[in-house]
């Protein structure tokens, strides 16, 4: 055994109470403990991914009480690649930020790597957790670490986007309670896998309720459509590697709650098409809103929904293809987005308004920053030879085969939407005419490695995309076999 | 007794669901931005009676082994909604206070709390 | 015409929550093998922890506690993100009147005593109501009163971020001790004694303790800073 | 490794490798550039091997790559504008801006329509089609002028196709199994009906977008009148042809299958049609010498279609064989625009005037190539036109013969155009001392423009490939009844004799320029095109009277009512309200976090309004 | 032996055509006038115009297309010429008719205008290149009754061979202008467009552009043109007696019939004032197309 999934939150939260401390001695250390940790997260999630190829699942259970007394943490193929990728982008999202400009005050980096490591470990704990109401508690991490980190900038509208964020997540928080102890008062357990096992026994009105209480509360964090009102607001005022690591991490980390819900605990076949519907819907507002937006950051906050949508169809769709589609989809708009958010947030560097006017030119200023940008453009396009490419790929290829002819077409349709847009902004960047008062600003060091490993990695994938179909089918298979989680978790007692 | 129970039933449920609907007509309604943290405020408060209404046993007793009580354990109500509503109210009361930090911000920036002027993010 | 709509929504979703609530019975065993029965015999026989809801909190589902004081930390920390100022910019305490001298020698005199309340209530936590964040709560009542009376009290911000953090680091390091020496992330390490004494419970009663310290560090954190805001 | 591999892999090098060079020597990099071009090419016509397949795996989908008889023919025309393109480019694009930008797209083009002509399964084929349309879209902005118009529009209209045709991947997917083509073609007649008429039909939508079929045409005159003229003779040359040779590919190996097909077919037939006559009008109405060429190109398609649409054997070889003879001439037109552009700065016609004097080879091979594309004998145009006609009235098509020789007439107006535009007229004084195109120019031009006379008198040349391509795809031979050296047969045994025409028109076009020309030359002298007898007056110097402002206004009246409007109109117009459609949705987000709240209460609601026939058991 | 026999045939077919051609235009002149009440001039005076041009020397030219485009008008219609059976059995005039069909000829009929165009551009004239332009749209109009005569034909006979045309014809025994009437009007309308004579005579209009393309061109320049023009009515003339008049078996057939053709749109032109551009162009894709759409309809209902 080379650590324990207790480790993912155990060392972060040590390191969280540690780092006031430190600060005090040197106050570099507070933003290099953060990477230290997030480093060996990484390390970690990549050793028990490799461990459980032979081993299988890790059940690892907590203060001795076996499942389901007690709250356990699994580490399967399914959460353990989510885990990895949180990690992975989190490690970008810090190197990204390390000599984020504002941060040279001693105060505001304190906080804005603490909450950032936090954000990453909720994040992490929400996948990695078999017990629904501790999933809440992570939420509730999640989300008052996405608050802090949105406002983090004091001169811009920030206030308000987390406020929004804020009142739309103070409802989900009070929706979930009420569906988790719709299904406590029923079948007396909190326990996501004994929850899976009894659901049948459960009234059916009741099992409704509780559903759509729970779906309306993490549809707030997983983006879905008329939920989703703070999520452009937050793109557009966080900094820069926040909005990746929202759209990165944390909308990963809803989405993955919400399939876990429909997925394993419950058994109703209509919510499959739940997901489907409202992705689809998610889908079509998100681009179409996307179309004329004026602000970078915006355009590629509505673009992130729509690419949640197109994840949240491909689940819908309900069968092992799609689950696969679903994760290829996530794992690739984590990456993707995440480079766009890091290249975007330089091209429009000096200005608080950041309109996409303001690109205009930067090709020739900022080469590299406006190369990666537009490779993230052609990637999330779905351009081959890019990474975007085969993930929608294998979510047209599923659909397909579900005879879902339709669902091909509309997804198509409103694709071109999409490149629409992209190429509208990739077009300013280097045929536009560089206005007279924007400044470019150059990269530093650290935020171009994190962009240009992004940027290798969407080139790797593209063509070599059989390094992460592997894992990932893997994980799709661990999804889909309901009975096997439920086994393994139970027979931990 | 039975008849009793009855009237208390729909008393606790109907005041834990007349706070809940009490907090969010605040908080749909209302302008000001402290009153929408209040509200918000309000609907949890109505959500920990419901959880802990739900948790209720006829004639139990507080879930706690003092001297006398070793052996009542089918007596006690339930103590893990307890346990949930402690979480929960810290929660709350962490979001209330992270809101009423960001009400601070938001005046000092816009000289306003009433919610509808405050839309310089939009569309 | 926006509230009609949202009292004629507000009316079908109270319809519903009613239906759903009255589709419980109350007051009577909704269920048949929960984890309930679990939990109260395991407290009284294993954990000798005579307040079972204590026990929930700090054993079996001790994990959960450790969210809920991160996310406390979590929200003083974003507070003081959020409200940061340069130096410069800080203002004085906002007071509309001085206290009254009732006020201060009654403050003076309660300060102590709320104090000491709150340390037995979170010592007392395995025993009897109450516990590390009652008992937190507590103190930084005490601490609240007299900050609100006396315009020139003043705590050490140093000192309540070394309270905050050491007891954070303590929980985190009993729960990794209980992790290395039993296996199992928060498991108990201690003896566990006999029911109903001070003693029992194991490392149960230090939780509370730690538990106890950090929440009203961080209460106390959270009111300072929200008081050094210009009005 | 295989050679297949090894040519797609040296011109991706090349591409990164060019794009770099520039950096060191701009020297180096035109001389890598030529090389990666030409490398590939020799390795291509040397060491592949017909029939042979590659396969490989991506992402757990098995891939194959190979060449067939049929794609050898089309890589013909690919390697050579090619290779005569990029020895132009090297002059052309000698001391202009985004010089390495252009090479690494270029190389990419090439290397992706080679990667399409080889690959043997649907997911390389999409892959190096969509390769092939991004880099051609970045050729198209390359200027920087009208990007967000032209370019955008150009990469819609890929895109709907490209996305057409990945439905109909996904949707063989489904069918198959697999995405091996082979497989598909066999199980293809076993499927259920409907799929049987849409997977073709999405296919054939796709593949009509590069080959500019009519509704969805519009992007073309703008891109080709906007990428860099060096490039456009490949994207109108070669380019273009991908889609002709995917939809020959599904006119005979699916629709043939389908009972349907011969209506399909004629209704392609017709959109064809339709392309040529509009777009001949429009180019005829054309002031700017790409532009016209751009609609030219459109038009020139539309006969190509017709062809391959019509498809029995005779119609295939001329389709195809116009396609080859479209690549030499257009392409060879383009390099001649390209040339003016370079040495004058501009390509409008009511600019320049009178360049014969000044740029005798580019003229010359302008009057070759024009020759050539209006289809008059002697040269290789008239061939294929000759085989379209035919094939056209003995497949009972008369209705579509006589728009083909309306458009082919017309075809004729801006073939004058072209040329009185540029190189004749009154020679004007700020045009005094422009030079003759360098050399790196010259000679690809003028190969092309041999090229075009020779396959005019042996067309066999390329009929041969042509026709073993055929046969490979399942059509009897037709080599041998249709045609035998220098002479074209039809089924009613009628004949044309290539080579005693040829003679007779040299013959009689030599005497008489003997006629004229000799007895005069002592004695003739030059005078400038400045001293005519106009109205009795001698224009001055720096007056040009040359007639170039509404060229054609008479016929345009004449056919006025059919060019009210442009289908590109009532593109705008939907655009246009779709993006209205999509400002209104972003209204949604009103701004207000209570609105936003009000939303989620109101989702609430509405899903436990609906509980049980959302979620039903 | 045989390229000799053709060369001097070619000769010969030439020197007819010429001949024939010039006496035409000077028939055509005396009747004009003649209608006009007007003398007229003798009809023999197309020949020494023609001498007089010939004999001529151009002291100036404009450049290698300058000369080059009545090049291409000669070989244009020389090379029809050579395409078009004179009479039925060859005999004097051989030729390579064995060798072409209709849509070759078709296509060489229009190379001499392009020729004649690209000569009249270079000269730099206004007036040539704007009678050019009107020219090319008048072809545009009449080629499409034109080619819808000639493609009925071909349907109906199954041939594009003008020799196969003129062989059923000798077969059945009843000239094609029975057999397929509506071609023959739509071909004989759109002759009127072919020969350029009023009211299609915008293109050259003397009083409006100085003569249009051949404005510029004088001496020999002019003197090829015309003859070629000659050359051209006549194998117009020609090929419509073979196609709808059943060909001729001698050359007094051969003049009666290309003859009485010929009066068809001289003297339509006579009594028809000058029409524009586009209501000539209007002109031909009204009645003439209807009729060859009922050519065409004709003959797919008659096979």
């Amino acid at each position: 055994m080379v650590g324990s999934p207790v480790l993912f939150v155990a060392i972060p939260l040590l390191a969280a109470f540690l780092i006031p401390l430190m600060g005090m001695i040197w106050k570099e250390f507070v933003r290099i403990i953060p990477g230290l940790v997030l480093a060996y997260m990484l390390v970690l999630s990549v050793s028990l991914i490799i461990y459980i190829q032979s081993h299988g699942t890790i059940v690892e259970v907590i203060s001795g009480w076996g499942p389901p007394v007690g709250i356990n943490l699994v580490f399967s193929p399914f959460s353990g690649a989510l885990t990895t990728l949180m990690t992975f982008l989190g490690l970008l999202v810090w190197l990204y930020s390390h000599k984020f400009k504002r941060n040279v005050d001693y105060e505001p980096a304190k906080k804005y790597f603490i909450l950032l490591m936090l954000m990453v470990t909720g994040s992490v704990g929400m996948v990695l957790t078999g017990d629904l109401f501790n999933m809440f508690v992570f939420i509730e991490i999640v989300s008052i670490s996405g608050y802090g980190l949105t406002s983090f900038f004091v001169r811009r509208d920030s206030a308000e986007a987390a406020f929004k964020f804020l009142l739309m997540g103070a409802f989900a928080s009070s929706f979930l309670l009420i569906g988790i102890m719709i299904i406590y008062t029923q079948l007396g357990t909190l326990n996501m896998a004994e929850i899976a096992q009894r659901m049948p026994q459960m009234d059916y009105h009741m099992k409704v309720f509780s559903l759509i209480f729970i779906l309306v509360a993490i549809g707030v964090e997983a983006e879905t459509f008329p939920l989703n009102g703070w999520a452009p607001d937050v793109y557009t005022q966080a900094p820069g590697p926040i909005s990746a690591a929202m759209s990165g991490i944390v909308v990963k980390a809803a989405v993955y709650a919400n399939i876990r819900i429909i997925y394993t605990m419950y058994d109703l076949q209509g919510a499959y098409e739940y997901l489907l519907i409202i992705g689809l819907i998610t889908f079509i507002v998100a681009e179409t809103a996307a179309l004329k937006q004026e602000r970078l950051k915006r355009m590629l906050a509505y673009s992130s929904i729509g690419q949640m949508g197109l994840a949240m169809i491909a689940f819908g769709i309900g069968t092992k293809e799609g689950v696969y589609a679903a994760l290829f989809l996530m794992f690739s708009h984590a990456i993707i987005k995440s480079l766009l958010f890091f290249s975007g947030s330089y091209l429009v560097y000096n200005k608080t308004s950041k309109y996409i006017k303001h690109v205009n030119g930067m090709g020739k200023y900022l080469p590299i920053t406006a190369f990666l940008f537009t490779l993230g453009a052609f990637a999330i396009i779905g351009l081959p030879p890019f990474m975007g490419f085969w993930s929608k790929l294998a979510l047209l290829s599923a659909a397909a085969d579900s005879n879902l002819v339709i669902l091909v077409a509309v997804i198509l349709v409103v694709s071109i939407v999409e490149a629409v847009y992209y190429l509208r902004v990739v077009n300013r960047i280097f045929f536009f005419k560089k206005r007279a008062n924007t400044k470019p600003e150059k990269p530093t060091i650290n935020a171009m490695i994190a962009m240009l490993s992004l940027a290798a990695i969407v080139l790797v994938i593209g063509f070599y995309p059989d390094l992460v179909t592997g894992l990932i089918e893997r994980a799709a298979d661990d999804l889909m076999d309901k009975g096997r989680y439920i086994g393994e978790i139970l027979s931990k007692n | 007794m039975e008849k009793y129970l009855d009237i208390l039933e729909i008393a606790i449920y109907g005041s834990a669901v007349a706070l809940i609907l009490i907090g969010l007509y605040g908080a749909l309604t209302k302008k000001s931005l402290i009153k929408i943290v209040l509200g918000l405020s309000i609907m949890d408060s109505g959500i920990h009676l419901m959880m802990i209404a739900l948790g209720y046993l006829k004639g139990g007793t507080a879930p706690i082994f003092s001297k006398g009580f070793e052996n009542s354990a089918d007596q006690m109500v339930d103590p893990i909604p307890q346990a949930l509503v402690l979480t929960a109210i810290v929660i709350g009361f962490g979001v209330t206070a992270v809101a009423l930090s960001l009400v601070i911000r938001l005046y000092r920036h816009h000289d306003t709390l009433r919610i509808d002027e405050i839309k310089n993010l939009k569309w | 015409m926006k509230k009609y709509i949202v009292l004629g929504l507000l009316a079908v979703l109270g319809y519903y929550l009613m239906s759903i609530f009255l589709l419980v019975d109350f007051g009577l065993p909704h269920f048949a093998h929960g984890v309930k029965d679990v939990y109260l015999s395991s407290s009284k026989n294993i954990l000798k922890v005579s307040n079972a809801v204590t026990a929930i909190v700090v054993n079996f589902r001790g994990f959960d506690t450790l969210g809920e004081v991160t996310v406390l930390f979590l929200s003083a920390t974003a507070m003081s993100g959020i409200l940061y100022k340069k130096r410069h910019d800080i203002g004085e305490r906002s007071i509309l009147f001085p206290a009254s001298s009732i006020i201060r020698s009654g403050a003076k005199m309660l300060f102590p005593s709320i104090t000491l309340l709150g340390i037995y209530v979170f010592i007392h936590g395995h025993l009897s109501p109450g516990g590390g964040f009652q008992g937190g709560t507590i103190i930084a009542t005490g601490f609240l009163l007299m900050l609100l009376t006396y315009q020139n009290y003043s705590v050490s911000h140093n000192r309540l971020v070394w309270v905050e953090s050491v007891a954070g680091m303590l929980f985190v390091i009993i729960g990794l001790a209980g992790y290395f020496m039993k296996g199992s992330f928060l498991e108990n390490v201690l003896p566990v004694g006999e029911l109903n004494d001070l003693f029992s419970g194991g490392v149960i009663g230090i939780i509370y303790v730690l538990v106890g310290f950090k929440v009203a560090a961080e209460l106390i954190g959270i009111i300072y800073t929200i008081l050094h805001e210009k009005g | 490794m295989n050679v297949i591999f090894l040519i797609l892999i040296l011109f991706l090098v090349g591409a990164i490798v060019t794009a770099f060079a520039g950096k060191w020597s701009s020297l180096l990099q035109d001389g890598l550039f030529i090389l990666a071009v030409t490398i590939p090419a020799v390795l291509f016509f040397t060491q592949v091997e017909m029939n042979q397949l590659v396969g490989w795996t991506r992402g757990g989908i098995h891939l194959e790559l190979g060449l067939t008889p049929f794609s050898y023919f089309f890589a013909i025309l690919v390697l050579l504008l090619g290779v005569a393109s990029a020895i132009y480019s090297v002059g052309f694009m000698h001391g202009k801006a985004r010089k390495s930008y252009y090479y690494f797209n270029y190389l990419l083009t090439i290397m992706a329509m080679l990667g399409i002509l080889f690959s043997r399964d649907f997911i390389s084929f999409f892959v190096f089609w969509e390769i092939m349309t991004w880099a051609s879209y970045l050729m198209v902005v390359m200027n920087g002028t009208r990007t967000q118009e032209i370019g955008i529009k150009y990469f819609v209209f890929s895109a709907i196709g490209a996305y057409a045709m990945l439905m109909a991947i996904v949707l063989i997917h489904a069918q198959t199994g697999n995405f091996l083509i082979q497989d598909f073609i066999d199980t293809y007649p076993s499927l259920a009906h409907g799929r049987q008429i849409l997977i073709p039909i999405l296919l054939l939508v796709g593949f009509s977008v590069k080959a500019a079929v009519m509704p969805l045409h519009v992007w073309a005159p703008g891109s080709y009148a906007y990428s860099p003229m060096s490039f456009t003779s490949v994207f109108s040359g070669a380019l273009s042809k991908m889609g002709i040779y995917g939809m020959v590919i599904v006119f005979v190996t699916l629709l043939s299958h389908l009972p349907e097909g011969g209506l399909i077919r004629d209704i392609i037939a017709w959109m064809g049609a339709m392309t040529a006559v509009i777009a001949t009008l429009w180019a005829i109405a054309q002031d700017d010498a790409r532009k016209l060429l751009a609609y030219s190109s459109v038009g020139q398609l539309g006969y190509i279609v017709i062809a391959v649409a019509i498809g029995t054997p005779m119609a295939m070889l001329a389709g195809l064989f116009m396609a080859f003879m479209h690549g030499l001439f257009k392409g060879a037109l383009f390099m001649v625009v390209g040339a003016v552009e370079k040495q004058t700065g501009t390509t409008d016609f009511t600019k320049v005037t009178g360049l014969i004097r000044k740029m005798p080879w580019t003229f010359l091979t302008a009057l070759i190539s024009i020759i050539a594309l209006a289809g008059i004998p002697p040269l290789g145009g008239f061939i294929g036109k000759w085989m379209l006609y035919e094939s056209l009235i003995l497949s009972d098509h008369y209705l579509l013969v006589i728009v083909a020789f309306f458009s082919s007439t017309a075809a004729f107006l801006y073939a004058y155009k072209f040329l009185f535009g540029f190189f004749l007229g009154q020679e004007e004084e700020e045009w005094a001392d422009v030079k003759e195109a360098p050399i790196t120019m010259l000679i690809p031009m003028l190969a092309l423009a041999v090229g075009s006379i020779l396959l005019g008198a042996f067309p066999q040349l390329i009929l041969k490939p042509i026709n073993n391509g055929l046969i490979s795809l399942g059509f009897s031979d037709s080599y041998g009844k249709l045609w035998e050296t220098s002479t074209l047969f039809n089924e009613w045994g009628d004949k044309v004799v290539l080579q005693p025409i040829i003679y007779a028109i040299m013959g009689v076009f030599l005497t008489t320029l003997a006629f004229t020309y000799f007895r005069n030359r002592k004695r003739t002298r030059y005078v400038s095109t400045k001293d005519i007898s106009t109205s009795g007056e001698i224009p001055l110097a720096h007056e040009n009277l040359t007639f170039k402002e509404n060229f054609f206004q008479p016929f345009l009246r004449a056919v006025e009512p059919v060019m009210k409007k442009q289908i590109d109109w009532y593109y705008r117009e939907f655009g246009a309200g779709l993006e209205a459609i999509f400002n209104f949705t972003r209204r949604i987000y009103s701004g207000n976090g209570q609105t936003y709240a009000l939303y989620a209460v109101i989702f609430l609601i509405v899903l436990l309004l609906l509980n049980g026939n959302l979620f039903g058991q | 032996m045989e390229i000799l026999q053709y060369i001097f045939g070619g000769i010969i077919t030439f020197l007819l055509a010429f001949v024939v051609g010039m006496t035409f235009g000077g028939t055509r002149r005396k009747i004009i006038a003649r209608i006009q009440n007007r003398y007229g001039p003798p009809i023999y005076q197309n020949f020494i115009d023609a001498f007089k041009l010939f004999s001529k020397t151009s002291a100036v030219h404009h450049g290698a297309m300058h000369y080059m485009g009545p090049a291409f008008l000669m070989v244009s219609s020389v090379v029809s010429l050579m395409f078009i059976p004179i009479l039925r059995d060859g005999g004097w005039f051989p030729n390579l008719n064995f060798h072409g069909d209709l849509i070759f000829l078709l296509y060489m009929m229009v190379f001499g205008s392009l020729g004649m165009a690209l000569g009249a551009g270079q000269t730099g004239n206004p007036n040539s290149a704007i009678g050019v332009t009107r020219g090319l749209a008048q072809m545009v109009g009449y080629e499409i009754p034109w080619i819808m005569a000639l493609v009925a034909m071909m349907i109906q006979f199954h041939t594009t061979s003008i020799t196969g045309l003129m062989d059923v014809q000798l077969q059945s025994g009843t000239w094609n202008l029975f057999a397929s009437p509506f071609a023959f009007v739509a071909a004989i309308l759109a002759s009127l467009g072919m020969f350029r004579y009023a009211p299609f005579n915008i293109v050259g209009a003397p009083a409006e552009l100085a003569s249009g393309p051949a404005s510029e061109n004088g001496g020999k320049y002019l003197f090829t043109m015309m003859s070629s023009h000659s050359v051209f009515a006549f194998v117009k003339l020609t090929l419509f007696a073979d196609l709808f008049l059943g060909g001729a078996g001698n050359l007094v057939e051969l003049l009666i019939k290309t003859f009485l053709l010929y009066m068809i749109p001289v003297l339509y032109g006579v009594v028809n004032p000058r029409y524009r551009t586009e209501q000539a162009v209007r002109w031909f894709w009204g009645w003439p197309t209807v009729f060859g759409i009922i050519a065409i309809a004709y003959a797919v209902w008659s096979t």
